[in-house]
């Protein structure tokens, strides 16, 4: 038998898990590809909204919805990229975070207007529900899957960008773009490619997210403090480092909780400035 | 006559150039006591009687946050309001009803007071409404003393921005209203002598632990302990292990609607507490219709002391939820309701006055004031001149196939404890 | 261009740059127009001074000194709290209650100046907004000083100089604003024009080579958000005095982001860019909500986005660009 | 014998595993022109990184004169009249070189700080700056923004930047790399043109310009000193020709 806080630290880090499959698309767009894009929580709304009109209107599966949600906020993010950002990689930081705020902005005013200001509830499966007993623990089934889709996102990206040949793609065309083209890979597409898949998890996580922190418009601006505190920590660029980062922001949140509750919002602030002056590129920041 | 709300209209430039002809030294002193006189005359003629402006509408000046985190509260306070004034026209004594809506964005007094300011001198608002945010009221209601101006409180539930404008009338609720209800009733009826409070950390939590606390121990209960939850906080699972380390009999819980009610009533199943045996009692907020919705059967047996729920049963009710839901597709709710009374109040205040629309007459017409709401009686206090009405004893129950939260008890004529 | 300036002295040259442009002064003298096209704007114009005068404050430090911050409301909460808690525990006149507000915030901007001025890039940014949410945190819990979430009760504020009193319609408010705008406008200019914003310049254009010129660059950014934070001081308690109110808002993050998208929509590091900027948005913001209350979101994006992709670099960024390329064809 | 104007002892550095700089023990007497080659990857940059305090050594001392400057941060170096170039242009793109100048003279001067002065009023800073760039022939471009001067003139700018601080001790890092043969000369010419009381060491590929301008060369390879002499002594060295000379590539 384990003694109740091994069950709370669980929770942290499922918590944790949640805030990193929201957070890892924009490490992988802001650390490769140097873009800052602050509509990011936008495209997870996107997914969210997806998912909840696919539930609730057509009856489909909660699980049958997650891809439909990646492939939705990857598309359009394809759009935004083609027709936007992409004229902006080169542009200053201060010209992105305006484009992107405005997206941002945008994005939240189209969801009022679609979907109407009312919190979205939604219903998992059943065999997603409730919780699981486990050496006296009890832990929820939906935190559980939680962890499980979060290590697989995990050990696909790590295999996706280290192994593959599009990883090393992306990894050329961020180094030195002209010697890049000149080896014959499409930059443009490589870049379009890899904004899609970042706008993808973060349609993932906006879906996987309606059931702990539910949904309505302002999700667009509600995590993207959440996501940019998981990024800096972690390291941009590195998906091992969003990964340490939201375990370390999930159950320093938890535990803090648990033991010293006066401290409260206090803490994940406190964590975050704490480890960038320790190290100042993040956990696993390269520079 | 004055243009109708033209903004950059020429009679008003010619006005204004004309006055400076007028008064031919207007430099520095000069111009600002200048421009108060004329800012007064203004004033003035916004004041005139009724009669000898016929004509003119009357303008309501609606502030609310109608953008972000708190936006639904408002659109659906504006849906009490237009279904209000769709059933009964928009014309009260004679004259035209406008309103005129003013976004605050938010908890942003400093918004709500040039809002305020604005609508009164340059729109000649007659009444200020809305206000689902006790940060918007009292930005408001010192516009409301100061220009003599009627203001509704539709929803903003700390007790003390009744005192703040004599011109003030609140047809909502008070959060000390239904906390001391909720700690009186669980000590006594409820059967239970130790609680635990969990409340979200700002002032409306903290109003609604220390009414609770206040009439539980009076009732003779017992605080067996306590925790204030941050406001921004998605992530319920620890503050609730802490209750359940001490295996309390009952827990009182206050959170802002939203996503955290659903959010902390899934931790509630989570950490393994089963509404069914542990008395878990809450204000209405905590199990809304889309907490429900979203909890499922987490939910049953779930109590919470509210003064509204569209399933209340009541005739006028279920024509009010059938209106509501044939013009809006979906179900009133508190704020719905808060507008749609506050209209009603509006309507009826006029009519005495028979369209006179400043602040003293209409104050006057609307203390004491007695009716029928949606959500059973209701009257205003003549002394404190905000709400009384009846404080309803709910439980999350399936009723065919549907969770719905069901009044099983309930306190009459209840008044906000802490007036004076 | 250069023929002209090259046949200048080196010093008539630098003080030719300093020197007033008829567009500046059309530019002071159309912000007394409100008193008489716009009387019943006055408390929106109060609001959009004092919106232009934080932006101001931001433009040093990011616009000069390169420091890229999302937690400049800190300095402007701090600056309204302690205005409006200065109104109700001491007095209620306005210019001593301004100077005690600016100078907390000053101080405040002093002490924290000791660990920014050691990040750049997005530590910096993180760690800024990390103190700004920490500060907003603390003015949350301290609710028996600043009231928590129902915002600060009972500021009174006595009338300016004895004589005018802030009333109803803005007049004195913008009368008030619009000075302390322009004080800090013609304080900030100087700045600018100073060595020490040369100094600024420099670390904004090249950090690694300040030191190597022999420079204490971290010693002029935090001397720079010293300055910055006061100034930010100065706003946040005109606000609390002007409208008699002080809220979380006034201390919490969509402050300074707002703040951040007005500085950089008018132009970084243009002097002219935060006054510009504020007014756009504010007016923007004033006029899509009037006819949208709940979708005006979208019409400020759709600014936004039409900004940065027709005038880069800001509306008065865009425009010099566009100036230059028009006058050389 | 002369005095010795900077000196390291045993000065040592390495990233991770791999050392970059060994042991190596330098002296420069007073208005000394020094050269510093070696091939590529020699640990040349590094070493003036290491001297100016931009690196900070594992092991060994620098000092200035007679003082221990090895714990002083970089900018402290230059006050004390230690100034550098960079061999990647590190200007100010958005300055002119007249405000870039009297920036680096005003702070050498002590009054960069002061916000509340117009610069203009400043008068003995703006002439000492533009004395300056008329000296290095920049004196017509002085208003024009750095980003848009002719890459040879954004050479001349960085010495003229280094000029500013009254260096007792310069290191110039490739002062004309990248630029046309042609060009070179004349940047040398500038360099070979300065106060005798300057003590110069520079780093330098083109061999022509090293025998003709250095009194003195230092030959590093590897990270460590190879050997040092005068540019008669180096040419005659066989080892030199072996390790550097024979192989070297143009960069």
């Amino acid at each position: 038998m384990l003694p109740p806080v091994f069950g709370v630290l669980f929770d942290g880090i499922a918590y944790g898990m949640l805030l990193f499959v929201l957070s890892v698309g924009l490490s992988v767009t802001l650390g490769l590809m140097n873009f800052v894009n602050l509509a990011h929580c936008a495209f997870a709304m996107l997914g969210g909204y997806v998912t909840v009109t696919l539930v609730n209107e057509l009856q489909w599966p909660f699980l049958a919805t997650l891809p439909v949600s990646f492939l939705a906020a990857a598309a359009a993010s394809v759009v935004l990229e083609r027709l936007f950002y992409r004229r902006l990689y080169r542009a200053s930081d201060l010209d992105q975070v305006l484009l992107t705020i405005g997206f941002a902005f945008i994005s939240v005013a189209a969801a009022a207007y679609v979907f109407g200001t009312i919190q979205q509830p939604i219903q998992t499966p059943p065999f997603l529900r409730g919780s699981t007993g486990f050496l006296g623990l009890g832990l929820s089934n939906y935190r559980m899957f939680l962890v499980g889709i979060a290590l697989v996102v995990t050990l696909l990206l790590v295999a996706g960008l280290e192994y593959t040949r599009f990883g090393a793609q992306v990894r050329a065309a961020v180094d030195n773009q002209r010697m890049a083209r000149g080896l014959g890979i499409d930059v443009d597409r490589t870049f379009a490619v890899t904004f899609a898949l970042g706008s993808g998890l973060a349609g993932l996580g906006g879906s996987l997210a309606i059931d702990i922190v539910g949904l309505d418009p302002s999700f667009a601006f509600t995590y993207l403090v959440y996501v940019l505190i998981i990024v800096s920590v972690g390291g941009l660029g590195s998906i091992v480092g969003s990964f340490a980062a939201a375990c370390l922001i999930g159950i320093s949140d938890v535990a803090g909780k648990y033991y010293a509750p006066e401290l409260g919002a206090f803490l994940i602030y406190l964590v975050m400035v704490a480890v960038l002056m320790w190290k100042p590129a993040g956990l696993f920041g390269r520079r | 006559m004055r243009p109708r709300r033209g903004r950059f209209s020429l009679p008003r430039l010619w006005g204004i150039l004309g006055a400076k002809d007028a008064n031919k030294v207007i430099q520095g002193e000069e111009y600002m006591r200048h421009s108060l006189l004329a800012g007064a005359a203004l004033l003035a003629t916004a004041l005139l009687p009724a009669g000898a402006q016929a004509q003119e509408p009357i303008r309501i000046g609606f502030i609310s946050a109608f953008s972000g985190q708190f936006a639904d509260t408002s659109a659906q306070m504006d849906n009490g309001i237009k279904l209000y004034m769709k059933q009964h026209g928009d014309t009260v004594a004679g004259r035209k009803i406008e309103i005129i809506r003013k976004d605050t964005g938010g908890p942003n007094p400093d918004v709500a007071k040039r809002l305020a300011q604005e609508l009164v001198v340059r729109d000649k608002a007659d009444i200020l409404a809305g206000f689902t945010l006790t940060p918007e009221a009292l930005g408001a209601a010192g516009v409301s003393a100061e220009a003599k101006k009627f203001m509704v409180v539709m929803n903003a539930a700390t007790s003390v921005i009744t005192e703040r404008s004599p011109y003030i009338v609140r047809v909502s609720l008070t959060l000390p209203q239904i906390s001391e209800t909720a700690g009186t009733w669980l000590a006594t009826k409820g059967g239970a002598k130790k609680a635990y409070t969990m409340v979200s950390d700002f002032g409306p939590g903290l109003d609604a632990e220390g009414a609770f606390q206040r009439a539980f121990k009076a009732a003779g209960g017992e605080i067996i302990g306590s925790v204030r939850m941050p406001v921004a906080n998605p992530d319920f699972s620890a503050f609730i292990q802490r209750a359940k380390d001490l295996n309390p009999e009952s827990i009182f819980v206050f959170v802002p609607g939203g996503a955290q009610p659903a959010a902390i009533g899934k931790a509630f199943a989570e950490r393994q507490i089963d509404p069914k045996k542990v008395k878990i009692m809450s204000t209405g907020e905590a199990v809304d219709e889309q907490a429900v919705k979203a909890m499922g059967d987490l939910a049953l047996g779930r109590l919470s002391t509210w003064h509204y729920d569209y399933n209340h049963k009541s005739k006028m009710n279920e024509d009010f939820v059938k209106a509501f839901n044939a013009e809006f597709k979906r179900n009133p709710d508190f704020f719905a309701v808060g507008g749609y009374d506050g209209m009603r109040l509006i309507y009826e205040a006029l009519k005495k006055t028979g369209g006179k629309a400043d602040g003293d007459a209409l104050i006057a017409a609307a203390k004491g004031m007695k009716w029928e709401s949606p959500r059973g009686p209701i009257s205003i206090d003549p002394a404190t001149r905000d709400i009384v009405q009846t404080v309803y004893i709910r439980r999350v129950e399936k009723v065919g196939g549907a969770i719905v939260n069901v009044e099983f008890d309930k306190v009459e004529n209840v008044k906000d404890p802490t007036h004076k | 261009m250069t023929q002209v300036t090259s046949s200048m002295t080196p010093q008539a040259y630098l003080k030719s740059l300093s020197r007033w442009r008829a567009a500046e002064i059309v530019f002071w003298l159309a912000t007394l127009l409100p008193f008489f096209l716009f009387p019943s704007y006055l408390s929106l114009a109060s609001q959009i001074a004092l919106a232009a005068l934080f932006a101001l404050s931001l433009d040093i430090i990011l616009g000069y000194a390169g420091v890229v911050s999302l937690g400049h409301a800190a300095f402007f909460g701090v600056g309204a709290y302690a205005a409006g808690i200065f109104s109700k525990m001491v007095w209620g006149e306005p210019l001593t209650g301004l100077l005690f507000g600016a100078t907390l915030a000053g101080l405040l901007g002093y002490a924290s100046s000791f660990i920014i001025a050691r990040f750049r890039h997005l530590t910096l940014i993180m760690i800024t907004l990390g103190l700004g949410l920490l500060a907003h945190e603390v003015a949350n819990r301290a609710h028996w000083l600043t009231g928590g979430s129902d915002g600060l009760q009972g500021i009174e504020i006595w009338p300016v100089f004895g004589l005018f009193k802030f009333d109803l319609y803005g007049t004195t408010a913008y009368g008030y604003s619009l000075a302390l705008l322009f004080i800090f406008f013609l304080a900030s200019r100087r700045l600018l024009n100073s060595p020490f914003g040369l100094a600024l310049r420099g670390i904004r254009e090249n950090w690694v080579r300040m030191p190597a010129i022999g420079a204490e660059r971290q010693a002029h950014i935090r001397k720079a958000y010293t300055i910055a934070a006061f100034m930010a001081g100065v706003a946040g308690a005109a606000l609390a005095q002007t409208t008699e109110s002080v809220s979380l808002e006034s201390i919490g993050f969509q402050r300074s982001a707002d703040v951040l998208v007005m500085l950089v929509l008018g132009g970084a590091g243009r002097l002219y860019g935060g006054l510009v900027g504020a007014t756009i948005f504010m007016v923007a913001r004033d006029q899509f909500s009037g006819i949208a209350p709940q979708y005006w979101y979208f019409w400020i994006g759709v600014l936004l986005v039409t900004v940065v992709m027709v005038l880069p670099n800001g509306i008065l960024g865009g425009l010099s660009k566009l100036t230059a390329r028009w006058r050389k064809p | 014998m002369t005095a010795v104007a900077l000196s390291t002892r045993g000065l040592s550095k390495s990233f991770g595993s791999l050392p970059v700089a060994r042991d190596i023990n330098l002296e420069l007497p007073v208005g000394a022109r020094y050269a510093l080659i070696g091939p590529n990857g020699a640990g040349k940059t590094t070493l003036i990184n290491l001297v100016t305090g931009m690196l900070a050594p594992n092991a060994g001392q620098i000092f200035l004169g007679s003082e221990d400057i090895t714990a002083l941060e970089p900018q402290e170096r230059v006050k004390r009249g230690l100034a550098r170039t960079f061999q990647i242009n590190t200007l100010f793109p958005g300055l002119n070189p007249l405000e870039a100048v009297t920036l680096a003279v005003c702070e050498r001067r002590g009054i960069a700080d002061r916000f509340w002065q117009n610069i203009a009023v400043h008068n003995e800073a703006i002439e000492e700056a533009y004395e300056i760039l008329s000296k290095l022939r920049l004196g017509d471009v002085a208003y024009q923004p750095t980003r848009e001067l002719p890459y040879g003139r954004q050479r001349l700018l960085e010495i003229a930047l280094a000029l500013a601080t009254k260096p007792r001790v310069l290191l110039l890092d490739e002062p004309a790399a990248g630029v046309p043969q042609e060009e070179s000369g004349d940047i040398f010419e500038v360099v070979a043109g300065l106060s005798n009381d300057l003590t110069l060491l520079f780093i330098e590929h083109d061999m022509h310009v090293v025998f003709r301008f250095a009194s003195h060369i230092i030959v590093l390879v590897g990270g460590a000193v190879f050997t040092a002499g005068s540019p008669a002594e180096i040419a005659a060295d066989p080892g030199v020709r072996e390790v550097y000379l024979g192989t070297r590539k143009h960069g």
